[in-house]
């Protein structure tokens, strides 16, 4: 089972860290109904690891990765990222949850929509582009749109949206919240695969604990009132990684029963505050 | 001989107005519909056709047609760009919203008089009606369209950089666009009510002035003829419009 | 700039339309643009915001109400006038009514068209009324333009309709209508005075000069129609001219109708304005009365009378 | 001395109508605006004042109210009662779905003469014809409203075997009340346009009639007066519209 | 590891049988477009028993169970639902997914929507609901509307409405897919506490491998092309079971693992064809 720290003591600094979080602080609203949605949330990422953040509803998971992307000012608090060498690669980019792809664009547009905005032209973006449609498996949907893809395909849209654009890290808010059970396991199994070629700094929120155990280097535990880090959990299992079979490990079952304890009083807490409001 | 469901609804589909023509005619014919207040369908054709030989028809027609498409297009474009700027900027949005909020509830066909007061009594005021009417309608609707964006799109927008320009052309002219095209639909039955009623007061030519005027006079035959011009008109228009709709929203399912 | 002048198409036109037709304009180097309008109601409006710059109108409720509020608008001279014998403005009755209705007093409840409201053929026709001992309440009024009229008779639409010159003769020609009573017939006195020429205040300030050459002009043409009216030697030439901008094309009905009378000097007859605007006060169609004497701007008619000299009646 | 943003945003919205009037007024006494045709507020607070005191206004209101009233719910009973079983019977729907589709685009005051003809000049024609505009425009939401009720419900309906007139009463109803609102709503304001462009040609009453008589006897004040006082009918009605809304409809976020 | 069996040889006649279903066919469309949506369905369901279905997308899991609540006429087959004594007990009652409940009636009304249609007088309704929404924990939102409420207690809305009429058989058609993955677990644990004590015969429909183990006592799946029965699999977990403490089992990995190899196909083969539709 994997080792636990608590933020502070994982300092890490043997390797090269990528992301830098320093106590991140956001309230929203003023005066008297001011709430803070993000305490003191502080992290070091290293280059080319996969974070997950799991915890319960209304933690303040996507206001800190809004934050990261930049989406978000902070109310208190900062956050570095380190630049690669790599001219005018982006600082991040991120992968929304379901309709996060314009309807009004093309599949081709959509996944080349970091590079218009980069000035790139039109027949530069198409070459760039190809490859990752290929990747994806969804090259003779170039002229396609997302109306007529499924929920599965739109992702791997997303996705490669999101690859395409070379970021330094790559931040994905529950992208696969909204697909069937299955389709989210071969969703991560792609997701895994493209990340091994890539071995980009991943920040990847999740509901499910599974979803987190299979992806992760390390697991963010969050809890809520005010949102902050619980605990982070390193993931022991070797890479490459394979979904289904990963999920019959037994180290799997305890690790996976082990954060859900941890979760389970913030879940039941949120949900009696939650029961007490309305 | 047992017909399937849906064949049925076809047929009572096409039998329906079919039979409402015919029972019309026969009850003409046997003078149960008075003729002279309720001419019959073949009655109505052949004061049609004579109008149109006349020439008169195309008169009005092109003078109804000129005032709507000219009224329609002074209407729509500021429309859109004024609702444009409302939906993008909100002290733009808090200036004018009380103002459009003010005037939008006003009937439009009741600021006829002050219109010829200031385009005076030919076209323009004609025009002006249907604008003003167009107008108010399609900012409203752009403003809500802006607005009604999805806030993730702005969010990838602004996760990709997405320069000033870009964003207006890439994420909120085609977001606002459905909505915008709802205004502009709704817009162009009320306009078609607004100058029919200029053109019964205040107008020498147009299909309006030609209905009230056979009214008038009690030449019925060609107040109906009006009536079908007037009602074709309004179909083509919005055909048009809906071609143009499926021609710029490429990417909406257009189920029916 | 041209001088745009709104007219009917009617005979009380006609020294406009004798004026373009016979040169009069172009010799006083005054070019003309005629703009034909439903009724002289609507002429009102832009004519006091210069939109065009001459009407002829009859002095409705709008025209008073609209030198109360001081509209840049001056009755420049007299047009028309209703007297025995010259009196163009009439109720036409429909023929299958004729005997059921013998007296104005038997029109009562029946439906009538008039072509404005509180214009002077209302004023008329209310005057009709009032000569019975009844009012304008005791019928229904309908508005419709005088070329609709003919039809609505034919169709039974309306019973009866207040008409001028020349649809009065031509819808009697088609024997669905009667001409039932003249203007004249119940106005005497004073006799009623249709019509005046409007002139723009506007375009007066601005222009006058060309003002007064229009003026010399129109009198002109006033002189070729009172010649004919008269049955001179122009007669002809003045029916020519009539059948060409009017709806009556028939010339042989022109000697029968009654020519509406045309004072030569353009003298106008204050106490029928003043009647009409007390009429129209009485009726609210006038809210505050107004003095007719600041309404006329008569500096026109005396240049042009001063350069063509006085006619004596 | 900084203000927050929706601050500086309300000051506008309320400085923006109050600012147009003081601007107005002060042009009117400056003689910018030429007061002899655009009347200055006080000018026409003060024509109104005179009108209500000659009970004058309060007639011309109450015939127009009453014609709205009476004509919106002879349109808009019937429409919902058709729509509803348009919505609910294939067959009606394939009977009446063409004729609906013929005669609603037609411009509903085009009829204006034609239903003179069948109900006289008086009070008649003019509740006719809001009703008839009012009544397609409900029709088509109301059968719209019915046949976009979710399947669901009617699946959770049948599974719990809801008898027909509770499903109606429970389920349809309920369902479709919201889109016969949004038709309500729509028809509402196409009323009033209506009714005013009626009473504008064929009325001796009401305030379409005040604004036009005022018009074309040129006093301009009552004209204004007039424009204002349907204005304000308009809001009245979809305000207590909105309240019926919202006392039938407890269900709905009502955000704004 | 549990056994497994093919549908015919299933024929457990020991125990007293409740549901039979007998090779169900279901086509839709005519002429060519004719397409058959479920073929040669057959199981039988013992009293009391919970069936779990699980299967691709498109397999004709909620066609099947449309038909076995009469929403649905089969083209062929019968389906027989043995009546237990209780007088007017329904022979179902169905759970939908998400939006089953009726926006315009407050908890207490959706509660009571069974009761009332059955004649149920207002008042009577009143006290049969109260302890099923004691059990739901949420008698003091009687008076909301479903919007008022979060997507869990929606749900917990839904099952009462289904629990309340006291049906022959309980039909539920993936009603926890629209939770986030810890409300899931939470749903799940509370389904079975209220099954625990009622002991209703379940058919459930799950794109979920890991909550048709939790909560199942067999589990059905189906191939796609034409929808039919692939394989029931009968789950050997003891009750009562607790969700989170069931997940860390060694041989809950591995039947899910198991099943997932049965399905995997299935799903990939639908992906396929699917892509290759577009
Ligand atoms: N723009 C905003 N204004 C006010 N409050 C906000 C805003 N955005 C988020 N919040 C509040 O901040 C808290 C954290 O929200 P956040 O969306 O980050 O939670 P989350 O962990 O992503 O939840 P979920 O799992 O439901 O996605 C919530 O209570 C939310 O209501
Ligand atoms: N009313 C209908 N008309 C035509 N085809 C239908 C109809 N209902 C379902 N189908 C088709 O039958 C097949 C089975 O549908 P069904 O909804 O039962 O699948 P499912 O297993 O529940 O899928 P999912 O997991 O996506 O809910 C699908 O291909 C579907 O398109
Ligand atoms: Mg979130
Ligand atoms: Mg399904």
């Amino acid at each position: 089972m994997g080792a636990l720290y608590m933020p502070d003591e994982q300092a890490g600094q043997t390797v090269r860290s990528k992301v830098t979080i320093d106590r991140l602080e956001k309230s929203f609203g003023e005066g008297a109904r001011r709430f803070t949605a993000l305490a003191d949330f502080s992290l070091t990422i290293q280059d080319g690891e996969f974070i997950c953040v799991v915890g319960p509803s209304g933690c303040g998971k996507t206001t800190a990765l809004r934050i990261m992307a930049g989406l978000e000012t902070p109310t208190a608090g900062h956050i570095h990222i380190v630049p690669s060498g790599g001219g005018d690669r982006p600082l991040n980019a991120m992968v929304f949850q379901e309709h996060g792809l314009f309807p009004w664009l093309t599949v081709m547009d959509n996944v080349a929509y970091g590079l218009e905005m980069r000035g790139m032209r039109r027949r530069e973006r198409r070459l760039a582009v190809e490859p990752f449609l290929k990747m994806i498996g969804l090259l003779k949907f170039r002229d396609h749109y997302p109306h007529q893809l499924s929920g599965g395909m739109r992702q791997r849209v997303s996705l490669a949206r999101a690859f395409v654009t070379d970021p330094e890290i790559l931040l994905m808010d529950e992208p696969f919240a909204a697909l069937d059970a299955q389709n989210r396991i071969l969703m991560q199994g792609e997701l895994l695969r493209l990340w091994e070629q890539q071995r980009k700094t991943v920040v990847f929120i999740t509901h499910s604990i599974d979803e987190a155990l299979v992806l992760g280097d390390r697991i963010v535990v969050m809890a809520a009132n005010p949102g902050r880090i619980k605990e982070v959990v390193t993931v022991p299992f070797a890479r490459p990684r394979s979904v289904p079979e990963l999920r019959a490990d037994p180290r799997f079952g305890e690790l996976s029963l082990r954060i859900w304890r941890s979760l389970e009083e913030e879940v039941q807490s949120a949900r009696q505050i939650e029961e007490g409001d309305a | 001989m047992k017909l399937a469901k849906s064949t049925q609804e076809r047929l009572l589909t096409i039998a329906s107005p079919v039979g409402i023509l015919l029972i019309w005619q026969i009850l003409s014919n046997a003078g149960v519909i008075d003729a002279r207040y309720v001419p019959s369908p073949v009655q109505i054709f052949r004061s049609g056709w004579d109008l149109l030989l006349s020439g008169e028809l195309l008169t009005h027609t092109a003078v109804s047609l000129y005032r709507l498409v000219i009224g329609f297009a002074l209407g729509a474009i500021p429309g859109i760009l004024i609702g444009m700027l409302m939906g993008l900027n909100r002290f733009v949005r808090a200036i004018l919203d009380p103002l459009i909020a003010a005037i939008c509830p006003v009937p439009k066909i009741a600021i006829l008089p002050l219109l010829m007061l200031m385009f005076g009594i030919g076209d323009g005021s004609k025009i002006a009606v249907v604008a003003v009417a167009v107008f108010f309608l399609v900012a409203i609707n752009t403003t809500v369209g802006v607005m009604g964006i999805d806030r993730i799109y702005l969010d990838v927008a602004k996760n990709y950089n997405t320069p000033w320009l870009k964003l207006f052309r890439r994420v909120i002219l085609p977001g606002a666009l459905p909505t915008i095209f709802a205004g502009l639909r709704i817009s162009l039955g009320v306009a078609f009510i607004v100058l029919v009623g200029a053109e019964f007061v205040a107008s020498r030519a147009g299909i309006g002035y030609l209905i009230w005027t056979s009214w008038q006079t009690l030449v019925i035959e060609n107040m109906f003829v009006g009536i079908i011009v007037i009602t074709i008109l309004g179909l083509v228009a919005s055909f048009i419009l809906r071609e143009i709709e499926r021609f710029l929203i490429p990417w909406r399912r257009h189920d029916h | 700039q041209p001088v745009t002048v709104g007219e009917l198409g009617i005979t009380a036109d006609a020294p406009f339309f004798i004026g373009v037709d016979r040169g009069y304009f172009a010799a006083e180097k005054v070019e003309v643009k005629l703009q034909r309008f439903r009724s002289a109601a609507d002429a009102t409006a832009p004519l006091s915001t210069n939109q065009i710059q001459v009407a002829g109108g009859g002095p409705s409720a709008g025209l008073f109400n609209a030198f109360d509020r001081d509209w840049p608008v001056r009755i420049a001279m007299a047009r028309t006038r209703d007297m025995p014998g010259f009196s163009s403005d009439t109720l036409l009755l429909r023929t299958d009514l004729q005997s059921s209705v013998t007296s104005l007093a038997d029109l009562k409840g029946k439906t009538i068209a008039v072509n404005a409201p509180y214009g002077a053929l209302h004023y008329m026709m209310g005057r009709m009324m009032d000569s019975v001992g009844m009012s304008i309440g005791d019928v229904k009024i309908i508005y419709m333009s005088w070329p609709d009229m003919g039809q609505a008779l034919d169709s039974k639409a309306i019973d009866a309709g207040l008409v001028t010159e020349p649809f009065a003769a031509r819808y009697s020609q088609r024997k669905t209508a009667i001409a039932f009573k003249r203007a004249a017939d119940v106005l005497r006195n004073p006799p009623l005075e249709v019509s005046v020429i409007l002139y723009s205040k506007d375009w007066t300030d601005a222009n006058p000069e060309q003002a007064k050459a229009f003026t010399v002009a129109y009198l002109r043409g006033v002189r070729d129609y009172y010649d004919a009216m008269k049955g001179g030697k122009e007669r002809a030439a003045v029916i020519d001219i009539l059948t060409k901008h009017t709806m009556l094309k028939d010339k042989a009905v022109y000697d029968e109708m009654q020519w509406s009378y045309m004072d030569p000097n353009a003298e106008l007859s204050k106490p029928s304005l003043v009647d009409q605007q007390d009429w129209y006060a009485r009726y609210e169609a006038v809210k505050k009365k107004v003095d007719v004497d600041k309404m006329i701007d008569s500096r026109f008619i005396d240049y042009a009378l001063g350069k063509l000299g006085r006619v004596k009646d």
